[in-house]
């Protein structure tokens, strides 16, 4: 099959460039961490706190350490010019987006994701409060790539566009992180979280269906 | 017309502060956007 | 056979061509020439389909590239200014990438004698950071040697080149088109190939 | 009559400054009309005294945000579908008016908020929703200035008002369904007086005069835009010419 070829190729060149470039990555997963550690040494640790903030604390921590290598999707392809080859692909833009954003959540979503238990630690979540936690950011963090990715796409080649970035991407990225910590937060009171993780779920389906389209829009007008 | 006088008009029935701030900000921030317009529009039509 | 109509190509406020006309036919080179900034990188990139114009059609065996954007990309070959490569993958890496992304299958043995051709054969396992100008250009040069592609659209193909590779790669431009190939090219210096074959086209208004 | 002709901005430049005046005469007479209402025919409400005529500039003023957002999208749509120059325009010239609105929501919303709430600002779904809606506003206008090349800053912001668009909904229903989790006010702004008709009456005027005021503006605006993208023009042109 030509077009899964295609496709794995591309997946298993990115992870490559990760994984050669390792620094970047554990870079991001210390932000998440050192990001989280400020909370309690700027608000305090008592228990209860812990309770009401920890859920908030590591899904905006998450969401910042996200965002921050954003910039790393199509940036460095844009500098060497291989991301004008990715336009001339025989194949339809959208879907090797599809590809280039799953790539991205797999090295700087997914470690997140598993980093994430230990960190519920720290804020005193039982057991069944971290699960909820590392459910909702499965479901949660492809999203974060997939809205990045169009902001991302936007920015491409800008001068200072890290800012920018930000401005642009996490005013659309609250109705996740509300429904991400909102999900923790209500299996931290005794609620059922089942609502809120249906509603992460909901969304994750209509942004892998939309995001990689716009995002494929976004790009080839920033690359004219 | 249930003010009476103009200082009742005005006290706003002890919340005048925050109505005529609402009010006025609104007509200031409107009007100095028409302002702004008008320059901009003089500043485009000149020295081609 | 390539057909350009009527094309009009602004960059910024200011236009670079208006009513411009081209086309390209099988066994045939076409030279890009013009100073700095009269658009040829531009219409280079309006052609391969990175880049929209303003008006005016592209057209690809009489077919708009945009309404067939696939089919035109798998005969066409683009090479810009930038050389597309990785420098955190090796030199073999980079050439097996760039070939499975076109959907070439890739044969290990044919891959080392092109890169034996261009000249890095016994760098083929280094990092590609570690190459010198010339030599990152010779590597995304070694796909001209891979893929079959009737339409080939270099920018500057023979920037940072030798005397040596200068000629390698004109050689192979020659072959290209007497297999009636297609080519267009912008270069600072006539490319010494059969004159028949070449076609001289100047921009700027 | 060929309606087409006027996509092009160059022919469009002098409908909109004739129009112009009209949409803001109109403006003003209802506002004048709206503030009478307002302040001399509408009665005291029971419970939140005379600040509830605050009423009268926030509800039409965050009504207006939303929808000057929701309209920059359709001309966004409607530009990048089919490549009019006009449409974008449009949407550009909309955008700083849609963000003084969004900014009089809030800042109306927290003048009230004051006195009924005993704070300044309280979390409450309204107002956060404008709040973000103002991010997206500042995202939309930061992301066009900082891209040099028209064309492209055009299209991007389109692609931008539509993601963001599509988002206005999911982040105002998430906003409540946060406020109702962590028991937000429990008093807003619109819940509170009942409605007698007359002050519906006041804010359908008010509201009507603030969109006659933006299409007015807009259009003022769309005429600096156009004259601005001409100079720009003849400069490169002449600076073509004398090379």
């Amino acid at each position: 099959m030509k077009i899964a070829g295609i496709l794995q190729a591309l997946l298993w060149r990115d992870i490559k460039l990760a994984m050669r470039r390792q620094s970047d990555v554990v870079a991001t997963l210390f932000f998440f961490v050192v990001a989280v550690s400020l909370f309690p040494l700027g608000i305090g640790s008592a228990p209860s706190l812990m309770h009401a903030i920890g859920p908030g604390v590591i899904w905006v921590a998450a969401l910042l350490s996200s965002m921050l290598s954003l910039n790393r999707l199509f940036s460095s392809d844009y500098a060497d010019g291989t991301l004008e080859q990715l336009l001339l692909v025989p194949m339809p833009l959208t879907l090797i987006l599809a590809i280039k954003i799953f790539a991205h959540w797999i090295v700087a979503g997914l470690p997140l994701v598993i980093l994430a238990p230990i960190l519920g630690l720290q804020f005193d979540m039982g057991a069944k409060d971290i699960g909820i936690l590392v459910l909702s950011l499965i479901l949660g963090t492809p999203l974060l790539s997939l809205i990045g990715a169009i902001g991302a796409a936007l920015i491409l080649g800008m001068r200072g566009g890290g800012v920018l970035l930000a401005i642009l991407v996490l005013p659309l990225y609250i109705p996740v992180l509300i429904f991400g910590a909102g999900a923790v937060t209500a299996s931290v009171n005794g609620i059922s979280p089942e609502g809120a993780l249906s509603l992460i779920a909901a969304m994750l389906t209509l942004g892998v269906v939309f995001a990689p389209f716009a995002a494929a829009v976004a790009l080839r007008i920033s690359l004219e | 017309m249930h003010w009476g006088s103009l200082d009742n008009f005005l006290a706003m029935g002890g919340y005048g502060f925050y109505v005529w701030i609402s009010f006025g900000l609104t007509l200031a921030c409107l009007l100095f956007e028409l302002y702004g317009l008008q320059k901009r529009h003089v500043n485009s039509q000149g020295d081609i | 056979m390539l057909k350009v109509r009527a094309l009009e190509c602004r960059r910024g406020a200011s236009l670079l061509m208006s009513d411009f006309n081209m086309s390209l036919e099988a066994g045939q080179l076409i030279h890009l020439q013009g100073a700095n900034g009269t658009g040829k990188t531009s219409l280079l990139r309006i052609i391969s389909g990175l880049s929209t114009q303003e008006t005016g059609k592209v057209l690809w065996n009489d077919v708009d590239i945009r309404t067939a954007r696939e089919d035109y990309s798998s005969n066409l070959i683009y090479i810009g200014h930038q050389p597309a490569i990785k420098d955190d993958l090796t030199v073999l890496e980079n050439l097996t990438v760039s070939l499975k992304l076109n959907g070439v299958k890739v044969d290990i043995k044919r891959l080392e004698e092109a890169l034996e051709v261009v000249g890095l054969a016994r760098r083929k396992n280094l990092p590609a950071r570690v190459l010198s100008q010339g030599q990152r250009r010779r590597l995304s040069l070694a796909r001209l040697w891979l893929d079959q592609r009737p339409l080939w659209i270099l920018d500057e193909p023979f920037n940072a080149l030798d005397v040596q590779a200068n000629k390698l790669l004109e050689e192979r431009l020659d072959q290209h088109l007497v297999s009636s190939g297609m080519c267009i090219l912008t270069s600072h210096h006539t490319p010494n190939i059969d004159k028949k074959l070449l076609t001289e086209v100047s921009l700027g208004l | 009559m060929n309606w087409y002709k006027f996509s092009s901005p160059k022919t469009f430049y002098p409908v909109a400054g004739s129009l112009a005046p009209y949409f803001l005469g109109v403006a003003g007479a209802l506002l004048i009309l709206g503030l009478y209402i307002a302040f001399f025919l509408a009665p005291t409400d029971f419970q939140q005294g005379e600040a509830y005529r605050i009423i009268f500039v926030h509800v039409p003023a965050a009504w207006m945000s939303m929808f000057v957002y929701l309209i920059m999208a359709g001309w966004s749509v409607v530009g990048l579908s089919l490549n009019s120059k006009l449409s974008y325009m449009m949407a550009q010239a909309l955008a700083p008016t849609g963000a003084i609105f969004t900014f009089l929501a809030l800042v109306t919303g927290s003048l009230w908020g004051k006195p009924m709430w005993g704070a300044w600002w309280v979390w409450d779904a309204r107002l956060t929703s404008e709040l973000i809606l103002l991010f997206l506003y500042v995202g939309y206008m930061a992301l066009h200035s900082a891209l040099d090349d028209v064309r492209r800053a055009d299209r991007a912001t389109a692609v931008f008002a539509l993601v963001s668009a599509v988002n206005v909904p999911i982040i105002y229903f998430s906003v409540k369904w946060w406020n109702t989790l962590h028991q937000g006010a429990s008093v807003s702004l619109t819940q509170a007086p009942a409605m007698a008709k007359i002050m519906l009456m006041g804010m359908l005027i008010m509201s009507i005069s603030f969109w006659m005021y933006t299409i007015g503006v807009a259009l003022l605006r769309l005429q600096c835009i156009i004259a601005e993208r001409e100079r720009e023009i003849i400069w490169m042109n002449e600076a073509q010419r004398s090379e």
